[in-house]
């Protein structure tokens, strides 16, 4: 009653639930058996800077908008491309559902 | 908009009556002649523009309070949904209309063909004619006013 | 040919309207255009239910000798027209309260400038 | 006739009577007191759902009920409007009052301090019954109607914060896009008088021969019911809209978007359902066109969505790009049973479909609350300047971890059911398609934990230290949606057996929509 059944595949959740439950349990068994040598606040915990002062974590923050740096650099042309195309300008969009009119009507064949 | 002369403000005095009778015949004969709520609505609300060119909008600020109008609007609504739902209680469809061929209010069944206007025909028409003319009075009348309002920044100072 | 004269009336009037929508930069023409498209759209239902020496379908004021239910004019196209128009006043009411707003705010009408929302 | 009889008959037109009567009360509840305001508000949408889950079970057992306005019985020529109630129409009104209850809640609090509520609550009921009435309407006229009234009132509410000049913008937008398509329709609905002297859908589908004008009036639908649901190159007016009103406004606006979604499949399925099969292009015949035109747009927009979410700083204008993805992802299940009309997982493509109109309301709806609860503590809008929130905002961040695993399709939750559906069906239509929607749902993800690292994680910012936890109204009501987005995806079956199988049906055989009117004569 509870798998959810597609032509070509099934899906059931709550077993899905278990195995992972099963999985987690595993897991924390296994993590039991590490050595118990991590104290909180030592030396240890430290991020290592090669003897930098380590800045105020207020500073530390990843900002959100440089968060996929990398990501976006390398589709630099893709979203110089995308950014030019979203121009907030009311007259494009009136253009775009009339391009979109004009497209439709030569596809299903009335000009 | 800043006053109009004596000239201006005696004739808008005359006119002013003249145009809300008409508007309300309108709204009145809204199921016998062309009209109804809304035509009958716009020509009253237009007696209120001539208002407001004649004697300024600060004048008719002061006369009209834009929380009666509010009110108006909202009764004039409410008037209309309870006919409405009146149609469920009387005669089991919603917008029925329970008044044609009963001999209350607007009861008579018109003779079919070209026969004289008979202004107690329609059932519920007539009702819902004037709720709605309440409505767009009321309603154009606010939206005249904030119009002429914004419009009228200098003279207000703000 | 006469009959169609309506109908190329309201495309003319469809691709003004659009014309003024899209290229003009002042807000106030863009409001324009969308209502001169309103009155195309209008003027096509009503010539829908046009007949040939029709009547108003008013049965009070019939002209003697006509055969009401033929010549009269089809009201429903009519009642579709008075809707669109009561719609159109609000929608109307409505953007030019818009455009008084955007303007105190803005300082501008022109559409290019009115664009603090983009990518 | 019991009283509960009666009640269900009269049920399709109370269902719109009395949002509409709650809307037009409430200038003057509100003079008595504010708090018995928002209590009236809730206690007449409860009415109007119990309504509505009378009228669903009575749909769901005996197939589409007829409602006639003003008339008792059908009779030629059919000029009174009337309300035809479907399978599928009963699932949109579900949805659109379930957002409508939980919106009103939130807004209990986030409205608390703003002023003008009274117009605010009269708008907001306005919306809700203008997204009732194109869900049940059977008329093409009465749909446009609704169709300007959900313009109208959605732009009043998206400018409601008056005093921020971007809000008017993107209302001003929003208003001129909704017009000039309502227009179209309206010339769309003119032609289809003209041709066939009916506007009643059922009788129009009846008498529908795809003339020219036909496919004009097709093309004019269908591109303006795409532009209101946010289809792709169109889509530009949502993320502006979304960005710039309240965040229970977005949710009303939302269940508006889904009823011109509903309004793409009652045109393609019904309206034009006889001639989907027989009328021929490109030696093609025309539903194959139909689907490969949806499928190409919904492509589009699921890629602008999320790429473009990738790069988004503001919060809400983030979720308004994944929420152009999400409608792609319905349009592309919508496409691909279009086009493979008759083959099995044409109907499993439809029934992930619909399924997603579901999870993706409450998955974006649950999202726009928890911005709207950040906005409401912090009165910051954009990513760049929050961070460590989820030190004193626990309930908040506990609700958009769900969230961001039910949006980005991660298998306990209801994101996934939805999605597996559309991926298992578009798969055999073409594994590129699949392919392409597997990889932007693992985007929309990416997209999500920039949002959990940014504002959530990393450590307290100095000016956020006294931020508080958000209210309690608006944690019930984030609540809500955590809970059913975990019910749906725990137990899928009990959904789709219900709700989603029958309303695909519906759609499917078009012939029971018609002669339940045009057999009744």
């Amino acid at each position: 009653m509870f798998t959810l059944e597609t032509g070509s595949g099934f899906w059931n959740p709550l077993i899905w639930v278990l195995i992972i439950f099963i999985a987690f349990l595993l897991f924390y068994g296994i993590r039991g058996f590490g050595k118990s040598i991590y104290k909180k606040d030592t030396e240890q915990t430290k991020a290592f800077l090669s003897g930098n002062k380590e800045p105020a974590p207020e500073d530390m923050h990843v900002k959100a908008s440089n968060l996929y740096w990398g990501f976006t650099t390398s589709m630099k042309s893709l979203y110089t491309g995308l950014r030019k195309m979203h121009t907030g300008n009311l007259s494009d969009y009136l253009l775009w559902f009339i391009i979109v009119l004009a497209v439709l009507f030569v596809v299903i064949g009335v000009i | 908009m800043t006053e109009m002369t004596k000239i201006v403000k005696t004739l808008a005095n005359i006119l002013f009556p003249f145009t809300v009778i008409f508007g309300l015949y309108i709204i009145a004969h809204g199921h016998l002649t062309p009209g109804g709520g809304f035509q009958g609505g716009a020509v009253v609300a237009s007696g209120c523009a001539l208002l407001l060119v004649a004697y300024g909008s600060r004048w008719v600020f002061t006369r009209i309070k834009e929380k009666r109008l509010a009110a108006f609007e909202s009764i004039g609504a409410i008037a209309f949904i309870t006919v409405a739902l009146l149609g469920i209680v009387f005669s089991m469809m919603f917008f029925g209309n329970f008044l044609a061929g009963s001999n209350l209010l607007f009861g008579t069944t018109p003779a079919t063909g070209s026969t004289l206007a008979d202004f107690n025909t329609g059932g519920v028409l007539p009702l819902m004619n004037f709720a709605v003319g309440v409505k767009v009075i009321a309603g154009l009348f606010v939206i005249v006013l904030i119009m002429a309002y914004a419009s009228s920044a200098k003279e207000w100072g703000s | 040919m006469i009959e169609y004269i309506p109908y190329i009336a309201v495309v003319c009037m469809i691709f003004i309207g659009l014309y003024a929508a899209m290229f003009r930069r002042n807000l106030i023409k863009m409001v324009i255009g969308i209502t001169i498209i309103e009155s195309g759209v209008n003027l096509f239902l009503i010539t829908l239910g046009y007949r040939e020496g029709g009547v108003a379908p008013i049965y009070t004021s019939l002209p003697p000798g006509t055969t009401y239910p033929e010549q009269m004019v089809l009201p429903v196209p009519q009642a579709l027209t008075l809707t669109s128009i009561v719609i159109g006043v609000a929608v109307l009411a409505l953007m030019l309260s818009l455009v008084m707003h955007i303007y105190r705010k803005y300082g501008t009408l022109d559409v290019q400038k009115i664009r603090r929302l983009k990518e | 006739m019991t009283f509960l009889d009666t009640l269900l008959q009269q049920s399709p037109a109370l269902i719109i009577a009395i949002p509409l009567f709650a809307a037009f009360l409430m200038p003057l509840v509100s003079r008595v007191h504010s708090k018995l305001r928002n209590i009236f508000a809730v206690v007449m949408l409860s009415i109007t759902g119990c309504f509505i889950g009378l009228l669903a079970t009575d749909v769901l057992a005996h197939g589409p009920r007829i409602y006639i306005f003003g008339g008792k019985d059908l009779t030629l020529p059919l000029v009174r409007i009337l309300f035809e109630v479907d399978a599928i129409s009963i699932f949109m009104a579900i949805i659109t009052i379930m957002l409508a209850i939980i919106a009103v809640i939130y807004s209990w609090s986030f409205m608390k301090e703003q002023d003008g509520l009274d117009k605010y609550y009269t708008l907001f009921l306005l919306v809700v019954t203008s997204a009732l009435g194109m869900e049940l309407t059977g008329d093409i006229f009465n749909f446009f109607v609704f169709l300007e009234i959900s313009c109208i009132a959605s732009c009043a509410l998206i400018a409601f914060w008056i005093y921020e000049g971007e809000a008017l913008e993107a209302a001003f937008k929003y208003i001129v896009i909704s017009s000039v398509g309502a227009l179209f329709v309206l010339f769309a609905i003119g032609i289809f008088y003209a041709q066939y002297n009916a506007l009643n859908i059922a009788t129009l589908a009846n008498a529908l021969q795809y003339t020219f004008l036909d496919k004009i009036a097709l093309i004019i639908l269908i591109v303006v019911l795409g532009m209101k649901a946010g289809l792709a190159p169109m889509h530009m007016w949502l993320p502006d809209a979304y960005g710039r009103a309240p965040p229970s406004v977005i949710l009303i606006i939302m269940s508006a978007t889904l009823a011109s979604f509903y309004g793409v499949l009652r045109v393609v399925f019904s309206l034009y359902g006889n001639v989907l099969t027989t009328s021929i292009r490109f030696n093609f015949p025309l539903h194959v066109i139909i689907g490969w035109v949806l499928i190409a747009l919904a492509i589009v927009s699921i890629l602008i969505g999320v790429i473009m979410a990738l790069i988004q700083s503001d919060f809400m204008r983030l979720i308004g790009y994944t929420a152009v993805a999400e409608v792609g992802y319905m349009f592309l299940a919508i496409g691909t049973t279009i086009a493979a009309l008759g083959t099995s997982y044409a109907t499993v493509a439809l029934h992930g479909g619909i399924l997603h109109v579901l999870n993706d309301a409450i998955d974006i709806g649950l999202l726009f609350l928890i911005a709207g609860a950040i906005y409401y503590v912090t009165k910051k809008r954009s990513l760049d300047d929050l961070g460590g929130l989820a030190r004193n905002m626990k309930f908040t961040t506990v609700f958009f971890l769900i969230g961001l695993l039910a949006v980005a399709g991660m298998p306990p939750l209801n994101g996934f059911t939805s999605k597996f559906l559309i991926y298992e069906s578009v798969f055999q239509l073409n594994p590129i398609l699949s392919i392409i929607a597997i990889l932007c749902s693992i985007l929309i993800l990416a997209v999500f934990i920039k949002v959990l690292y940014a504002a959530f994680l990393g450590p307290e910012l100095p000016e956020l230290k006294d931020v508080k936890e958000a209210p309690r109204s608006m944690l019930l009501a984030m609540g809500c949606f955590a809970a059913l987005a975990i019910i749906i995806g725990l137990f899928p079956n009990l959904f789709l057996d219900t709700l989603v199988k029958p309303a695909a049906d519906a759609l499917l055989n078009h012939a029971q929509y018609i002669t339940t009117i045009v057999g009744g004569i």
